[in-house]
């Protein structure tokens, strides 16, 4: 057994204890957040076992998970029942998420990414009122299409090669049924990251889920269909690479037009911009032997700080920004900034890693296309910062209450793009060697 | 034409089928039958591929496909219950609350 | 023409005509029925590709089980289950979308050739080597897939059960948006 | 000291921290922790700038994934020259704001802001690659726009800030494809003129366009110069030290840090020439019809920057730089004193409402017509005599003379619009004396600190012509050292000024003057706005797709993949 299986087991197992105490447990939401915490750290100290590039992914899904198990809490008055559940389907998400980012076989990355994807489902699904039921429907019904079109693109790939392994460049270009069969593979798996045109639920979904498990779900599915996608578009070559270029342009001219149109709902931007996020990682996919890479080490800067956001996000629900509290409001500006790409934030190292590989490999309209869109997303990640330095001046009694048993997460996610900020060179060497 | 192309024709048709159905059914349960469908399509032609390659291992990906299926039904048609549980007839496009 | 073409045949015509009923049909309680019908056909037609193991688990799992809930679900419903007639742009929406999947399918396929059947061991044997040997992880994933959806349907449908131990039921408050200030 | 100087961009932080954690408390000593930050700034970087030499601070594989990754700083006396400035400045607009912001409820954040900004304009300064240039570059434009849009509740100034960003946000794009072109190993500022990092893409005219945008956006020039007038929005001290004396002045720094690279590009040094002219020319004569009195002085401040601009263009860095060390202290001056005014007139900025207010400050006043008869560039008493001369000395004896007559004539406009202003708020009869309310806890910081830069505004120009070009690199202080003191265009330029500022201070003065009835706000117009109306249409349009129906969403994707395995298919065969 490798590293990678055994951070598997440990999160799979996790979850088992976690599910065999529930009844114990369901009450205590900060019991919960504890208990499953050590699984997740255990399981991201195998991640650093594990070779150059999923080193990345496996400590980065694992740091997700544990931020967003800390701010379990925040759960508990819309299913006052079943955190208990969430931290289970939290770990097995986490479990799915690595199975799909160092998957070797189209089967074990089908399985992994529905495994993923349905704990996303739910968990979108465990947020307050029927908005997040809606987004929930909404979301398993496009990703059941999308699965879809990925089985169809499996068989299709199998059809053609006769065997479930990546296709090889020599493969794809021998028979035009495993190039569809891939293009349609990397559809299905460009679902998860959020890609035009099939973005639409994962922007519901975004929008309506509780705080942190929002976070999770935007950033565990991206870091491992970033990776996922790398590797098949590593074996498959340039013929899928020149479609995720353009489709990655295309999301990040629609994420960023749809942000801006969103002037009062901020996590509706919020979803907005993780679409565009996803634009920039399938350009950086597209991008070359080299983006594959970049496109790691995009998710990973993009989990950090998106879980930073959610983390100032995460608490009681108000109506007024102004009102959310010093310390959140801190969090939530510093996770703005590193979205809105402003140095020296991980979000900027991660969008100029990105430009180097495209203008490398992509060509300047792509790159020109990329730094428009990275630059003008100022516009809207800037514009809440009045509210919140409101809220940095706000006297405690007008502050809602800003919940110190969410602090820790908060701590850990600030950490993380803090470490990010200073050193960007570690994720880089997780992800790519010295 | 051969027993192969058939089955080739027959998958791309029902994959087709089943996504028009997606979007054409009110009825969530219906809907969610719709693409049942299409995961069916899928099998058939992961199955296919099995026969022409005479492979084990594609067979075996048929069969957990099946398994995949079923936890996308069920996940999917808690959701629709959960969802609509309160209105008569229930229609999809009663859910609009998220948009913009 | 082959030999399997006339045993296909059938099949291949009962799954197209019944996934078209499934689409069709203005009650779930006979689109339940047609997807029944097209899961069997779907079964037989896995008996003729040889793959028996697939078309046992098709009506196994598939008929008996996911159908069946489909149709358990269909008879739950408050009303029997009845369907609002489609809306306008519904139904060329539907043939629109239909034909782009079919088109770009053919278009793709076109050019190519399905490779020549090779015979080999599908067996049951055969099925579990690669099941336990080469697919291991891939298989060995769907029992977290499947522990995700035991609990998500509980948890869904249970999910705004107040707190027992607690007197007060705990507010689920609604959230609306999040407002920022022009 | 230069060891010392590479790490000045921390200077300010302990006071942004100190200030920020509410620390002296009270209204009144509010940001006094931050005071300390830019005389130390000042006084190291006097002495580097005195003792010469360069240091650099490197951290090699800071950033793996770019094409220079290191950490680069570097103090030399090119950057200690404008830590100089920064220091100045900021030191005399610290004080000052102590008395502008003394009853704010926000005094506090303000300073918080100031140190920001301060701390990122030393790293812009400071950097050694375009890397940690773009740390300091984006920084400066965030606090720019964090200052513009300091009074949030004043309607305009996010849209202000939002314009800002906007406008920087062009030249922050260039910067950044700049950062991510150049070939593999550089990225070091000095050596971007080398043959090795010109070999990328297009070559050097390729890369010296991008700093072009890059700077042209920070300084206001040619169709981006919109922000700045905007900009305005932001309290008065701001408007002296961002928006005037060292932001704004960066895009003449990166041009004059890389000139190197400029000279290996003379079709783009042609056009950074002729964009100059265009826009000095341009604003002034935009700033002859501002109703808004700070608006008219940052429409001074653009067309002053379109001279930078030319100097540079033309070949001669010296005279930019020059002209930029004399500008920083007489338009902080303009505006410092202005702010005296419209501190007394409780806020209000409109021509007409200031209307002969300036009478009751007479500090604002000596100060404002001493920076005046700097800003038409009065020979020998005062600095901007000198710095405009050497640029137009420069641009007529380079090989596009027309570039030098055309500054030279557009001197009679500076004229214009710089006597309309100090006639209008100055000299004319005040319309209602009893709106002026002295403060004298507030006034004396704000009126002490004019002294200095009144002192910078008559002697910089002796400075810069008999110090300066012995401790600037020879590069770039090339042929300069031969302008003499006083020449014939330099009077004739004074000229020009003089006959253009009696003679608008003669017409607005005549008692049926009509003053200019113009737009006193910060809104955006022209074809800003229609862009910004049309981006936002286009937003709109973009997020009415989402419709929320499910049926549209499987729609949307089913012919998305058909689309996608379509094109596929056909376009990538």
């Amino acid at each position: 057994m490798t590293p990678t299986y055994w951070a598997v087991v440990i999160l799979v197992f996790g979850a088992v204890v976690l599910l065999l105490v529930v009844s114990l447990l369901s009450t205590h939401p900060r019991v919960v957040a504890y208990a499953g915490l050590p699984f997740a750290v255990i399981s991201a100290g195998f991640g650093l076992q594990t070779p150059q590039p999923l080193a990345l992914a496996i400590v980065a899904l694992c740091g997700v998970c544990a931020i967003a198990l800390l701010l379990i809490p925040v759960l508990e008055p819309a299913v006052p029942q079943h955190v208990a559940e969430a931290a289970a389907l939290l770990l097995l998400g986490t479990a799915g998420a690595i199975g799909l980012a160092q998957a070797t076989d189209l089967l074990q990355a089908v399985v992994g990414l529905e495994t993923l994807a349905l704990s996303a489902v739910i968990l979108v699904a465990l947020g307050a009122g029927d908005r997040s039921l809606e987004a929930a429907f909404k979301y398993i019904v496009l990703g059941a299409i999308s699965l879809a079109s990925l089985l169809y693109g499996l068989g299709l790939v199998y059809l053609g090669g006769g065997s479930l392994a990546f296709p090889t460049a020599a493969q794809i270009a021998a028979s035009p049924l495993v190039l569809a069969g891939i293009v349609l593979v990397g559809l299905g798996i460009a679902f998860e990251l959020a890609l035009v045109p099939l973005h639409w639920g994962a922007l519901d979904a975004y929008t309506a889920a509780a705080p942190g498990l929002a976070g999770f779900v935007m950033s565990a599915s991206k870091l491992a269909a970033a990776f996922a996608l790398g590797r098949i578009v590593l074996a498959a070559g340039a013929s899928l690479g020149q479609v995720l270029i353009w489709i990655g342009c295309i999301t990040i001219v629609w994420g960023t037009f749809g942000a801006i149109a969103q002037a009062r709902d901020l996590r509706r931007m919020l979803a907005y911009s993780a679409i565009t996020h996803a634009g920039f990682i399938g350009l950086a996919l597209g991008s070359g032997p080299a983006g594959a890479v970049t496109a790691g080490f995009y998710a990973a800067a993009y989990a950090s700080m998106a879980m930073l956001v959610f983390a100032g996000l995460a608490g009681p629900w108000s109506v007024d920004l102004r009102t959310i509290g010093r310390w959140r409001a801190l969090a939530l500006g510093l996770g703005l900034f590193s979205l809105a790409g402003i140095p020296p934030t991980p979000g900027f190292w991660a969008k100029l890693a990105v430009l180097v590989v495209a203008w490398q490999a992509a060509g300047w309209l792509p790159t020109l296309i990329a730094v428009a869109g990275g630059v003008f997303s100022v516009l809207y990640y800037l514009r809440p910062l009045p509210d919140l330095f409101a809220a940095l001046r706000a006297e405690p009694s007008v502050a809602v209450d800003s919940r110190p048993v969410l602090l820790p997460g908060v701590v850990l996610a600030t950490l993380a793009v803090v470490v990010m900020s200073i050193f960007p060179g570690i994720a880089w060497y997780l992800v790519r060697g010295a | 034409m051969s027993s192969e192309v058939l089955v080739l024709g027959t998958s791309a048709v029902l994959f087709a089928i089943g996504g028009a159905g997606a979007l054409m059914h009110r009825h969530p349960v219906a809907l969610l039958m719709a693409i049942e469908v299409m995961l069916n399509a899928a099998n058939l032609l992961i199955v296919l591929g099995a026969r022409v390659h005479g492979g084990a291992d594609a067979e075996a990906a048929a069969l957990v496909v099946l398994v995949l299926s079923a936890a996308e039904a069920v996940i999917g048609l808690a959701l629709a219950l959960a969802l609509f549980r309160r209105r008569a007839i229930p229609d999809v496009d009663d859910a609009v609350e998220l948009r913009g | 023409m082959d030999g399997l073409f006339i045993p296909l045949l059938p099949g291949c015509i009962v799954a197209i005509a019944s996934a078209l009923g499934v689409v069709s049909a203005r009650r779930p309680v006979y689109a339940a029925i047609f997807l029944l019908v097209h899961s069997l056909s779907l079964a037989a037609l896995f008996g003729v590709l040889s793959a028996a193991m697939v078309a046992v688990g098709q009506i196994v799992i598939y008929s008996g089980a996911i159908v069946v809930l489909f149709l358990f679900v269909v008879t739950l419903l408050p009303t029997g289950g009845r369907e609002l007639a489609p809306t306008g742009a519904r139904l060329p929406a539907g043939l629109v979308a239909a034909a782009a999947v079919l088109i770009a399918l053919a278009a793709s396929l076109a050019a190519g050739a399905i490779p020549v059947v090779t015979p080999g061991d599908l067996s049951v044997v055969a099925v579990g080597h690669a099941l336990f040997g080469s697919l291991l992880v891939g298989f060995e994933l769907t029992a977290p897939l499947l522990l995700v959806a035991i609990i998500g349907a509980v948890v869904i449908w249970r999910r705004h059960e107040p707190r027992t131990r607690t007197a007060v039921p705990a507010k689920a408050t609604e959230p609306r948006t999040l407002v920022m200030h022009r | 000291m230069m060891p010392l100087l590479a790490w000045a961009w921390v200077f300010t932080l302990p006071g942004l921290l100190l200030t920020g954690l509410g620390v002296p408390t009270g209204q009144r000593r509010a940001g006094y922790a931050s005071l300390l930050g830019p005389p130390v700034l000042l006084v190291v970087a006097l002495i580097a700038l005195a003792q010469g030499g360069s240091y650099s601070v490197t951290f090699d594989g800071w950033l793996p994934f770019l094409p220079d990754g290191a950490y680069r700083a570097l103090a030399d006396p090119l950057s200690a020259l404008l830590l100089v400035i920064l220091g100045a400045v900021a030191t005399v607009v610290y004080v000052y704001s102590l008395g502008y912001m003394a009853d704010d409820p926000g005094k506090r954040r303000f300073f918080v802001y100031l140190d920001l900004f301060v701390a990122a304009m030393g790293l812009l300064v400071l950097a050694g690659n375009l890397a940690v240039l773009l740390i300091g570059w984006t920084g400066v434009g965030i606090s720019s726009f964090l200052l513009i849009s300091f009074w949030r509740d004043r309607p305009g100034t996010l849209g202000a800030g939002l314009q800002a960003l906007a406008a920087n946000a062009v030249g922050d794009g260039a910067l950044l494809l700049a950062a991510s072109i150049v070939p593999t190993g550089c990225g070091a500022l000095v050596n971007l003129g080398t043959s090795q990092c010109t070999a990328g893409f297009g070559g050097a005219e390729f890369l010296a366009l991008l700093l072009f945008v890059a700077a042209a956006a920070k300084s206001a020039q040619g169709p981006l110069y919109f922000w700045l007038p905007n900009a305005m929005a932001g309290p008065t001290p701001i408007s002296a030290l961002i928006h005037a004396a060292t932001m704004v002045a960066a895009g003449v720094y990166l041009l004059v840090r890389t000139h190197a690279l400029l000279t290996l590009a003379p079709q783009v040094s042609l056009w950074i020439a002729a964009i100059g002219v265009a826009t000095a020319i341009g604003a002034s004569v935009a700033s002859l019809f501002q109703a808004n009195f700070k608006k008219g002085i940052a429409y001074s401040t653009v067309a002053q920057l379109g001279y930078m601009f030319a100097g540079v263009g033309v070949g001669v860095p010296f005279a930019g730089l020059f002209h930029l060390f004399t500008h920083a202290s007489f338009k902080a001056l303009l505006f410092l004193a202005a702010g005296v005014v419209i501190h007394g007139a409780g806020g209000r900025e409109g021509l007409a409402d200031l209307r002969g207010l300036g009478r009751f400050f007479a500090f604002s006043r000596w100060g404002f017509l001493i920076g005046s008869l700097a800003l038409i560039g009065t020979p020998l008493i005062t600095a901007g005599g000198f710095s405009k001369d050497a640029i137009v000395d420069a641009a007529i004896n380079s090989s596009t003379p027309i570039v030098g007559w055309l500054l030279l004539a557009a001197v009679i406009l500076t004229g214009g619009y710089i006597g309309r202003l100090f006639a209008i708020v100055y000299m004319a009869p005040a319309v209602d004396p009893h709106t002026v309310h002295h403060d004298p806890g507030a006034e004396r910081p704000m009126n002490w600190s004019l002294v200095p830069l009144m002192v910078g505004s008559l002697v910089l120009g002796w400075v810069g012509i008999l110090w300066l070009p012995s401790v600037l690199p020879e590069a770039i202080v090339g042929p300069v050292a031969t302008v003499p003191i006083l020449n014939i265009t330099g009077a004739l330029a004074f000229v020009l000024g003089a006959i253009g500022f009696l003679g608008v201070a003669w017409y607005v003065l005549r008692p049926q003057a009509a003053l200019a009835r113009g737009e006193t706000s910060y809104r955006p117009d022209g074809w800003v706005r229609a862009i910004a109306v049309g981006g936002y249409a286009v937003s709109d349009a973009f997020s009415r797709v989402q419709s929320g129906l499910v049926a549209r969403y499987a729609f949307g994707s089913l012919i998305g993949v058909a689309v996608v395995l379509l094109v596929r298919v056909v376009a990538f065969r």
